[in-house]
């Protein structure tokens, strides 16, 4: 056993990761222990490193479009959604209303995916093998219904600039309602299964505490940030596609610790299922796709566009010298800020409680390294 | 006098040359311009304003790299993106004791770009393999590295007609025979 | 023993009834193996094992030729000796204990005076041989197992004792087959339901079963004490888990639920143990529904619950049966 | 001493809460299909590898060896080989290879395809022992379809 001879104490270093079962992916975390008590929790990132931002300059935008949807691969459709904006907002083009409409719908469905997925990942790193498997039956249906729009499962390439590849059809209106139906009567069942167990309450209430001031700090997004009392969702705040058409709310907590975050997430996928009601019921006809030339180069200069994804603020930067490709695409991704107050957050709980946190955070590593 | 004139009042003030920008061309409101020192001081003021780090980034371009930051507020929606040039010595004062979070984005536009940023707690690699120090991948190659203005929307142009271009695919799009058959 | 010589009919029954319970104790990993993992499947809305055999049923067949089939890899840091002992010291001692339990009035290799004494004696050893396996394997991960099992253990002992306890006060006996004589007319589980419970729940932590799997808590510790065993050694540690279980689950059955009591069967002094086995499996049942419900609790979580609630809850009932079986 | 108590009854009772839901599951049927004995209905619109489409008139395939489809793979992993036979005035098509190991099935040959000559296949039960195996040749293919 090692120890660190610098350190008064007697504590020594852990390697957690990269592979173990609960860094979901290949993040590893180096852990200075103290016995089962965790003094600093550094992570190491990049064993997923891509060099996306170096792929988004050597492809056309057109290119890039599907390498878009694998940053985050578990809300793919929309982290798509932001690169179509940021491509429409610098071209000047405009989706027809009917796609922007699809697009909502598709990108609030796929934020349901992926927030069952969360829901079952996170308590299977609390120990509770069950839940998955209800959450996975509920989040099939989604992707049941989002591979007969899009066809495929997880790695979308569906929007299109100007538009949508295919547009949605009577089968699919019934089907997401039925979806909706069910899962709304599905809540009762993880309250019951979950949110209620003395255990899991026991778990995860006052373990860390997130704070206003750490997310302005490190520039933690997403249900993390919400879940402090802050009412920021790019949704609400710098609206994007029709959004500000539809009537929902950002739920939001007040303290701040895990059984908050978990909280606002479940009563996000309520406020999801609502956005998508509205759409379905307001859904305008016409085309999906406008005409778009063939060739279009993207104009000298450079925007920005953020997208609320199921993680929080995912915003892409592109620079462009009015070539064929980018000259420079920055992403920002929501993973890597929230990651980043890991070893403020995790001081002096338990090794248990770091996996709990690491959970909380719904990491996808891809996303954090790019 | 709402909070965001009152914001430009004062970056003015730093001094540093503040834009107003259309944000339905752009996707941020403001464009502000440092020299490398201004940098902390410009962090400072937006911290104290409650505004978050989106990210810290860099763009190679002739004659230096330049370090764009990316700024939001959670009480108001006005986004900041502010551009710095790096200094001849190729560095720059790091914000990473002021937003904690830069501490990662900094590290990574090290990787990427070599740009050492003076007064950082720990600049070691944080995505590339650290037996990779000098790879610095996101560097433009002689060819390919544009002046600055070449980058830049003019002031006021509105966004370019949308006619189909006549001009051919470009040639590196050709692929690699030799990894096919 | 000493000078006694045993008779050849008593011989012949002990050797009978040792080779079944060996048998029971290895048939049964392979069916509550089975069982687990079919419920399992049930409770997550899915078939469980299906292909091997009809509905699966040779599934532990299949896993056993396999993990016989794989090579034993011992890390080079390991303690090699302890390594290679601490599967067999895992399994060996719940398998003995075995001796004292009745199964039915004759069903039993030796009726022990002090049966229950050896019972909690044997117990103890099993964190023993988690601590050795998680020492000897010199991986931190292995390490932390080893000693949240030991505390874990520790801890959960004394209401597992207290509650045995309750139930000796009342039989005024250690010896197994009087205590469950002693339930002819009404089971101790009417009288000491309280007791009941509390054994049930250190029990299932005494065998490491979710949410009390800390030892083990694949989502923290990847495996626990048994992270660096494979093959053969491995499924040792997975014959003891069981074991264990059926262990555990017995003596609920032989203190509290009347052990072979039930109607009446042709040759009652054998065939009861059908009574005593459905009783233990349905407890046993009881516990495979509590692990694939709940999330795990936290380390601290589990000896606060212990010593703040399971202990004193016991240490009261204990004194109340006191005075209740003094009046 | 009273939040003592009142704690371990709503723990207890949560806890009976949730065996309570497992218990359900356990007498409700298995929501997961037997695969590979049954299998579900695969959606029209899914994207497997692409194919060359048969023209029903003429019985053979529409591709006139543009390259548009091979100059927007985002992977690039087309290659179109196009001759002009002698006296002809069109290019014809001789090669068509998709190479599927680096294949993202973003569509978007399909979409650029000016003679609607690709489509999605199918197919989606895939297992090889090379990776050569997925070097398609999908002029081949398409010939040998009745």
């Amino acid at each position: 056993m090692t120890t660190n001879p610098d350190n008064q104490q007697q504590s020594f270093f852990l390697n957690m990761g990269p592979q173990h079962p609960s860094t979901h992916g290949v993040l590893r975390v180096l852990l200075e222990m103290d016995g089962e008590y965790v003094r600093d929790a550094e992570p190491v990132i990049g064993y997923g490193h891509r060099m996306q931002e170096k792929l988004g300059e050597s492809r056309t935008w057109k290119g890039f479009m599907p390498y878009s949807a694998r940053l985050d691969y578990v809300g793919a459709l929309p982290c798509s959604h932001g690169f179509i904006g940021l491509i429409e907002r610098m071209t000047g083009i405009e989706a027809p209303p009917r796609a922007e409409y699809i697009r909502v719908i598709t990108s609030e469905l796929n934020r349901i995916a992926s927030h069952l997925l969360w829901l079952g990942a996170f308590l299977l790193d609390l120990g509770a093998f069950t839940p998955i498997m209800y959450t996975f039956d509920d989040r099939e249906q989604v992707l049941d219904i989002l591979e007969d729009v899009t066809g495929s499962r997880l790695t979308y390439c569906y929007f299109r600039v100007g538009g949508v590849s295919r547009d949605i059809d009577e089968p699919f209106v019934e089907k997401t309602r039925a979806f909706i139906q069910r899962l709304r009567s599905r809540f009762k069942l993880y309250d019951d299964l979950v949110t209620g167990n003395i255990i899991f309450i026991k778990r995860v209430q006052d373990i860390v505490q997130f704070t206003p001031d750490m997310a302005m700090r490190y520039g933690v997004t997403g249900p993390i940030l919400r879940s402090t009392g802050i009412r920021y969702d790019i949704r609400k705040n710098e609206p994007y596609s029709v959004y500000p058409e539809f009537d929902f709310e950002i739920p939001v907590g007040e303290t701040g610790d895990c059984l908050e975050v978990y909280r606002v997430r479940l009563r996000e996928m309520e406020q999801s299922l609502r956005i998508i009601e509205q759409a379905l019921d307001r859904l305008p006809q016409g085309p999906v796709l406008a005409k778009t030339p063939r060739q279009l180069k993207l104009p000298q200069g450079d925007a920005s566009f953020a997208v609320e994804t199921a993680r929080g603020e995912l915003s892409y930067y592109l620079i462009s010298d009015g070539g064929e490709t980018p000259y420079r695409l920055k992403i920002r991704t929501p993973s890597f800020s929230n990651l980043s107050p890991l070893s403020e957050l995790c001081r002096n709980v338990l090794l248990s409680d770091l996996v709990m946190v690491l959970g909380t955070l719904d990491l996808v590593i891809p996303e954090i390294d790019r | 006098m709402n909070k965001t004139d009152q914001l430009i009042e004062e970056l003015s003030r730093l001094p540093a040359a503040v834009n107003r920008v259309d944000y339905r061309q752009r996707g941020y409101h403001l464009e502000v311009r440092l020299q490398a020192g201004q940098v902390p001081a410009f962090a400072g003021l937006l911290r104290q304003r409650e505004f978050y780090l989106v990210f810290v980034s860099a763009v190679h371009v002739s004659p230096a790299i330049e370090i764009i930051y990316q700024f939001a507020c959670f009480a108001q929606p006005c986004r900041i993106l502010a551009r710095s040039t790096v200094a001849a010595d190729g560095t720059l004062p790091s914000i990473a004791n002021i937003f904690h979070g830069a501490n990662w984005h900094e590290r990574e536009t090290r990787d990427m770009f070599g740009v050492v940023f003076t007064g950082h707690p720990g600049l070691e690699p944080l995505l590339l393999p650290e037996e990779e120090a000098d790879l610095k991948p996101l560097l433009k190659e002689e060819g390919a590295l544009k002046p600055a203005d070449q980058i830049r929307r003019a002031p006021d142009e509105e966004v370019q007609d949308t006619k189909p271009s006549t001009t051919a695919e470009p040639g590196a799009k050709k692929p690699n025979v030799e990894h096919r058959q | 023993m000493g000078t006694t010589i045993l008779l050849p009919p008593e011989l012949l029954r002990m050797v009978f009834t040792a080779v079944v319970v060996i048998a029971l104790v290895f048939l049964n990993s392979l069916i509550l193996g089975y069982v687990e993992r079919k419920l399992a499947g049930r409770f997550q809305l899915r078939p469980g094992p299906m292909e091997v055999g009809p509905h699966g049923i040779l599934q532990l067949m299949a896993d056993a030729v396999k993990l016989l089939g794989k090579q034993f890899i011992i890390p080079q840091a390991a303690n090699s000796p302890l390594f290679r002992l601490a599967p067999l010291l895992a399994f060996v001692p719940v398998g003995a204990s075995f001796i004292v339990v009745p199964l039915s009035q004759k069903l039993q290799v030796r009726d022990l005076d002090v049966g229950l004494v050896f019972i909690v004696a044997v117990m103890a050893l099993n964190m023993v041989a988690t601590l050795i396996a998680g020492w000897a394997s010199n991986n931190k991960y292995s390490l932390f197992g080893a000693m949240r099992s030991v505390a874990q253990s520790v801890a959960y002992e004394i209401p597992l004792l207290l509650s045995l306890v309750a139930v000796v006060l009342m039989t005024h006996t250690f010896n197994m087959q009087e205590i469950v004589l002693s339930q002819d007319n009404i089971w101790h589980v009417v009288q000491q339901p309280v007791a009941f419970l509390i054994y049930f729940i250190a029990g299932m932590a005494e065998t490491h079963r979710a949410p009390f799997d800390l030892p083990e808590a694949e989502s923290e510790l990847t495996a626990g004490f048994h992270t660096e065993f494979s093959g053969i050694r491995f499924s040792f540690f997975f014959l003891a888990e069981y074991t264990n279980m059926f262990f555990v689950g017995s003596i609920a059955v032989v203190l509290f639920l009347g052990g072979w009591h039930g109607p009446q069967l042709p040759f009652m002094d054998y065939s009861a143990a059908v009574w005593f086995l459905l009783k233990v499996y349905s407890l046993l049942l009881v516990m495979i529904w509590v692990r694939w419900t709940f999330p795990r609790v936290r380390f601290d979580q589990l000896l606060n619950f212990c010593w703040k609630y399971l202990t004193p809850i016991a240490l009261v009932n204990l004194l109340v049966t006191a005075v209740v079986v003094k009046l | 001493m009273k939040q003592y108590f009142s704690l371990l009854f709503i723990g207890t009772k949560s806890l009976l809460v949730g065996l309570g839901v497992t218990f359900r599951a356990l007498l409700s049927p298995a929501v997961t299909v037997h695969y590979p004995r049954q299998k579900i209905a695969i959606t029209p619109n899914f994207r497997g590898h692409t194919l060359l489409v048969k023209d029903r008139s003429t019985g053979r395939h529409r591709c006139i060896a543009c390259m548009m489809c091979e100059r927007n793979c985002p992977s690039n992993c087309i290659t179109v080989v196009g001759e002009k036979p002698e006296g002809a005035t069109k290019k014809a098509l001789t090669a068509y290879s998709l190479d599927f190991t680096r294949c993202s099935l973003c569509g978007i040959c399909v979409e650029c395809c000016p003679t609607q000559a690709l489509d999605f296949s199918d197919e989606y039960e895939l297992a090889a022992f090379s990776r050569e195996a997925y070097h398609y040749n999908l002029l081949e293919q398409v010939e040998k379809t009745a």
